[in-house]
């Protein structure tokens, strides 16, 4: 992707958002006529607990710039604990990104629930901001795959 | 740059037939209309849907129609799930033609000739026998036994009643394996339907299906009198370049792209047994 | 003989890659050497050979083939093929130089592979002799003289000085590119080296070992073979006797969806690998005995079957030091000897 | 020590306790031995042998093995007691279809740390009193014996036996290791040095698959990097990406089971580190979930199949160490 100087970085954020809350909190925020940026694109699964490694990376590979993972709080999954499983291997998956050197800034956990329209489209704000500030992913990203 | 044997040629589906529940018949020409490449009986193509995959498929219309080129699939993987929910006029990629073919110029000329077939056995060898039609005063008498799980699963079973068995010296042996409702025929499995048929033993025979199939029959040839130098058959194993070179497609030293895929029984029995 | 001094090579490499890409074995910081493009002040590796052969210059793990663009019902093929540069590799073993002519055989054979030989037409290949084999050497026994590689043109060290001799055109073409910086020089230590080199080669723990029992027309004696069963037993079936290997050339086309097109590209495979023959319906190697007979099947058997005899291996020693569990080819040529 | 092992082995064979044995075999040269099963007390005399150099991990060969008719006879190191212990926690194996002798780890050799050496042509080695003579081709040589000592062994982290029937020689301890110590030198480095220091290390791999095969976690009977439906099947580096995500995947997917028996990295015939990102895993995992080693027990949940409603959030990442 060529960056053209005039024109201001716009990076591609993929969402996983989960169905029982989190999604349905993004659905809120629409209602609500909340803002949040076109950059991002929600991706809706199960559970958080669902979203496995390879969805994070797969991401970073086919041209994310910021991945973002949501889920029930703690305490609240649908499932009981499937969001507290995906809280120990985010944890962990981010640590490791962090380990070999990839920014750590593109990636990120968020608990929303079904009522929290207004946290949804501040969160996706401000991440996508923190990613605007990143510039495009060049450490995790499949050369194949950028957009000549 | 002079074309590499691994760059594909567009090929377009013209027409979709559906032979069996799970086999199709795909017509394939080129944008400009008429055949890719021109092509002996027994030999292959590479077909591929790029982003889906390559796969080798036995062409299945005889080198005497000039027009286009048939491919008789049958559904069992990935991509031959992608070909059978293609609609007409999908481009495909096509190369080939690969291997070597059946001797119809030189060992079977003159010759009588019995073609056995199980399943979707007969689209190699269909080439063959429309070939032999074609060429009619070439060949002797020409026997072809064929058999199938039903009467829905006879691959081409139109052609076969309406053009096969209209000619006059071709005589067609139809076989299913259990009793159906509006078959009137044999009912039976193959190898034992060419033991009753009992065929006369100086014929040259040509066979294709399963494995075990493949495996009875030439048994049943055997005990009728019948030596490996006459029964001829083509083989199939994972393919990728085509061409002899990528490695995996080998019986022992010979690989079934290039030096195969038809073989001589008495060939094989020289060759290791892992196919 | 041309000869320059041991301490001026860096000139000389320098003056090579001021018109074409250089290669030359360097060492890793971990110790082990491999191919690097030659930039200013590299150092010539002094080990005997690099982890990965020499084979990627013309056969490199990963290469597009051919793109496709999709659009409806229709395929767009797009031909990436680039002429290649002009390049130079320094310092190829002889092992490896044969392994290039015996990757020929595959890859010029009819259909000539055009993505290898045009990278074969724009490689120049500057051997050097052995001095210091290893005990995993046995190159001998496939009829490589160590201390006269093949390759365009090959050089000798008496480690004071290189001395070049041309074997063809090509080398021709690349010893005259030099030779401003070449001077003639006697060869009287030279011949002292190489002596002494040949004395080693045939002390070799793996000298004595024998080709005899093997080639085309012991098919299917060997691969019926009762060995198999124990000498596979512990193979892991992973590809690294495979990936080091200078002769290995299996590969495997896959398809890459970039999202805006397909590109297709082939990459090494092992016949180690569980899948290297899995159909649809079935695969015909269904354990590791079968793959495990089949790699050392096709250099010993099947290849020379189909090339009048020449082996489908070098004797390089890579795949001795480098099996995670000690299995190798001199293993099973042991094993499988006809007494 | 070799003798009394053969000596074991030949009594258990002949009173039918097992029918077979797996060791290890000589091969052509000194360092050069190979996993292999026995069945006679003639081939162990002939054949058997355990000396510095066999480092390799039995305890994988076991899942294939304990399925077969009778019971075999492993000689476990230390550290191969965990692989064998978390193999019988997730079923892989059957325990009571073999026979465990505990035998002491000592320190294993790599051929590989001599020849970096430049020391090649080698015919013979031994050890005598810290100094390692190697008998090659061109002479006499000596290194400093504990240079050559396998990756794997550089920071050993327990002598003792988690599971045996018996044992030859005494039992050891869990030892404080200071295998964590380049992890945290890693960790202190600034993001671009960290990712300068593994796209260097991942850019050599060969996709060989070795690390994967030989490590004694990894018993998916199809990894999804083999499965063509995955996905994400290669079989090539075909791209940088490629190598941090067969990598990444690779130790996440032992992440909580890895024993941290090293054979990934002896095997990589690229010395590629790859047990720093095992150890990264475990340092985490014993941080911020409490102190865990896999295989030292059979019955404690894995940290990653377990969950404290209490447990840190992901944002701890983003707020320590260095950016």
């Amino acid at each position: 992707m060529q960056v053209n100087e005039n024109k201001e970085f716009e990076p591609l954020i993929v969402a996983f958002c989960c169905n029982w809350c989190s999604y349905a909190g993004a659905d809120l925020s629409g209602t609500n006529r909340l803002n949040y940026p076109t950059n991002v694109k929600i991706i809706r699964v199960p559970c958080s607990c669902r979203v496995n490694p390879m969805f994070i990376l797969r991401a970073f590979q086919r041209g994310a710039d910021g991945v973002i993972l949501c889920g029930c709080h703690p305490g609240d999954c649908h499932y009981t604990s499937g969001n507290y499983f995906t809280r120990r291997r985010m944890t962990l998956l981010f640590s490791m990104l962090d380990f070999l050197g990839i920014e750590r800034d593109r990636t990120r956990v968020e608990w929303v629930s079904a009522a929290e329209g207004a946290k949804f489209a501040a969160t996706m704000n401000e991440f996508t901001e923190a990613v605007k500030k990143l510039g495009p992913n060049r450490r995790l990203e499949d050369l194949r795959c950028r957009k000549q | 740059m002079n074309n590499d044997a691994l760059i594909p040629y567009i090929g377009v589906v013209t027409d979709i037939r559906q032979d069996t529940p799970d086999v199709k018949t795909f017509r394939v020409v080129s944008p400009e209309g008429g055949k890719v490449f021109e092509h002996m009986p027994g030999q292959c193509a590479m077909l591929s849907i790029p982003g889906v995959g390559e796969g080798m498929f036995s062409i299945t219309s005889s080198p005497t129609n000039k027009d286009f080129m048939e491919f008789s699939i049958k559904k069992c993987g990935c991509l031959t799930t992608w070909l059978h929910a293609m609609d007409v006029g999908q481009q495909i990629t096509i190369r080939g033609p690969y291997g070597n073919h059946f001797p119809v110029e030189t060992e079977l000329k003159g010759k009588d000739l019995l073609f056995i077939a199980g399943g979707i056995g007969l689209a190699p060898l269909r080439s063959v026998i429309n070939y032999v039609r074609d060429n009619r005063s070439d060949y002797g008498d020409v026997q072809i036994v064929y058999g199938s799980r039903s009467k829905d699963d006879l691959v081409d079973y139109k052609e076969i009643i309406d053009e096969w068995m209209a000619d006059e010296g071709i005589e067609v042996n139809l076989t299913i394996d259990n009793p159906q409702e509006g078959w009137d025929g044999h009912v039976g499995f193959v190898p034992n339907y060419v033991k009753e048929l009992n065929p006369s033993i100086n014929k040259t025979v040509l066979i294709c299906g399963p494995p075990i199939m493949i495996k009875f029959t030439l048994a049943g040839l055997k005990e009728l009198g019948f030596t490996e130098t006459q029964v001829y058959t083509t083989m199939e194993l994972r393919m990728k370049c085509a061409v002899g070179k990528c490695g995996r497609c080998n019986i022992g030293s010979k690989y079934v792209c290039k030096d195969g895929p038809v073989f001589r029984f008495d060939q094989l029995d020289e060759l290791p047994d892992e196919y | 003989m041309l000869k320059i001094s041991l301490d001026r090579i860096n000139e000389l490499f320098e003056a090579i890659s001021a018109s074409q890409t250089l290669y030359i074995p360097t060492d890793r910081e971990d110790g082990a050497a491999e191919y690097r493009k030659y930039e200013s002040g590299m150092k010539l590796s002094n080990a005997l050979n690099t982890v990965r052969s020499a084979k990627d210059f013309f056969f490199p793990q990963t290469e597009n083939l051919v793109d496709f663009k999709m659009e409806g019902k229709n395929i767009e093929v797009i031909d990436i093929r680039k002429e290649s540069e002009d390049f130079v590799i320094f310092g190829a073993r002889a092992c490896d130089a044969r392994s290039f002519t015996i990757l020929d055989k595959v890859f010029l054979a009819e259909p000539v592979d055009s993505y290898y030989k045009t990278r074969r037409e724009h490689g120049t290949v500057v051997t050097m002799a052995c001095t210091r084999p290893s005990e995993t050497c046995f190159c001998g026994v496939f009829g490589i003289d160590a201390t006269a590689p093949e390759g365009d043109a090959a050089c000798w060290s008496d480690g004071e000085s290189i001395f070049f001799e041309a074997h063809n055109e090509k080398g021709k073409k690349f010893i005259d590119s030099i030779s401003s910086l070449l001077e003639d020089g006697d060869t009287a230590k030279l011949e002292e080296t190489r002596e002494k080199t040949r004395a080693i080669l045939k002390k070799l723990p793996l000298a004595g070992l024998s080709t005899e029992s093997f080639g085309g027309e012991r098919m299917m004696e060997h691969f019926n073979s009762e060995k198999w069963g124990e000498l596979s037993e512990s193979c892991l079936g992973c590809g690294t006797c495979t990936f080091v290997c200078p002769t290995c050339q299996c590969y495997d086309i896959k398809d890459f969806n970039t999202g805006h097109g397909i590109k297709r590209f082939r990459c090494w495979d092992s016949c180690m690998y569980s899948d290297f023959t899995k159909m649809a319906h079935g695969n015909p190697r269904l354990t590791q005995l079968e793959r495990f007979r089949q790699r050392f099947m096709h250099k010993l058997v099947y290849f020379p079957a189909n090339n009048n005899g020449e082996f489908g291996c070098v004797g390089c020693g890579r795949c001795l030091s480098k099996c995670p569990i000690s299995m190798n080819i001199v293993k099973v040529m042991k094993a499988l000897e006809v007494k | 020590m070799q003798e009394a092992m053969i000596n074991r082995a030949k009594q258990l064979l002949a009173d039918g306790t097992v029918n077979r044995v797996i060791g290890w075999k000589r091969g052509e040269f000194v360092y050069d031995v190979t996993p292999a099963i026995f069945e006679t007390a003639e081939e162990l005399d002939a054949e058997f042998v355990y000396d510095d150099f066999t480092a390799a991990n039995v305890s994988k060969y076991l899942v294939k093995e304990c399925k077969k008719e009778g019971k075999i006879l492993a000689f476990l190191k230390p550290c191969d007691t965990y692989s064998f212990n978390q193999l019988t926690k997730e079923h892989r194996v059957v325990r009571d279809n073999v026979y465990i002798i505990g035998i002491p780890g000592g320190p294993k050799l790599d051929a590989e740390k001599i020849k970096a050496k430049g020391i090649t042509g080698i015919l013979g080695a031994k050890n005598d009193n810290g100094t390692f003579v190697i008998e090659t081709l061109y002479g006499e040589e000596k290194m400093p014996y504990y240079e050559a000592l396998s990756t794997k062994c550089e920071s050993c982290k327990s002598k003792k036996h988690v599971v045996y029937d018996e044992l030859i020689g005494d039992d050891g301890e869990v030892l404080e290791s200071d295998r964590f110590d380049m992890v945290e030198k890693l960790e202190n480095m600034s993001a671009q040095e960290r990712y300068d220091f593994w796209r260097e290390q991942l850019s050599k791999c060969i996709r060989c698959n070795a690390c994967r095969n030989v490590c004694p976690a990894c018993t998916c009977e199809k990894c999804v990097f083999d499965n063509p439906d995955s996905g994400v099947e290669n079989k090539a580096p075909a791209d940088s990406f490629e190598e941090n995500m067969f990598h990444i995947i690779r130790a996440f997917h032992v992440a909580g089971r890895c024993t941290d028996c090293g054979e990934c990295s002896r095997v990589c015939p690229q010395n590629i580190p790859l047990h720093l990102l095992n150890r990264k895993f475990i340092k985490d995992i014993n941080s911020l979930y409490g102190n865990y080693q896999a295989g030292e027990d059979t019955t404690s949940r894995a940290p990653l199949n377990d969950y404290k409603t209490d447990d840190c959030e992901a944002s701890i990442v983003h707020e320590r160490g260095v950016e």
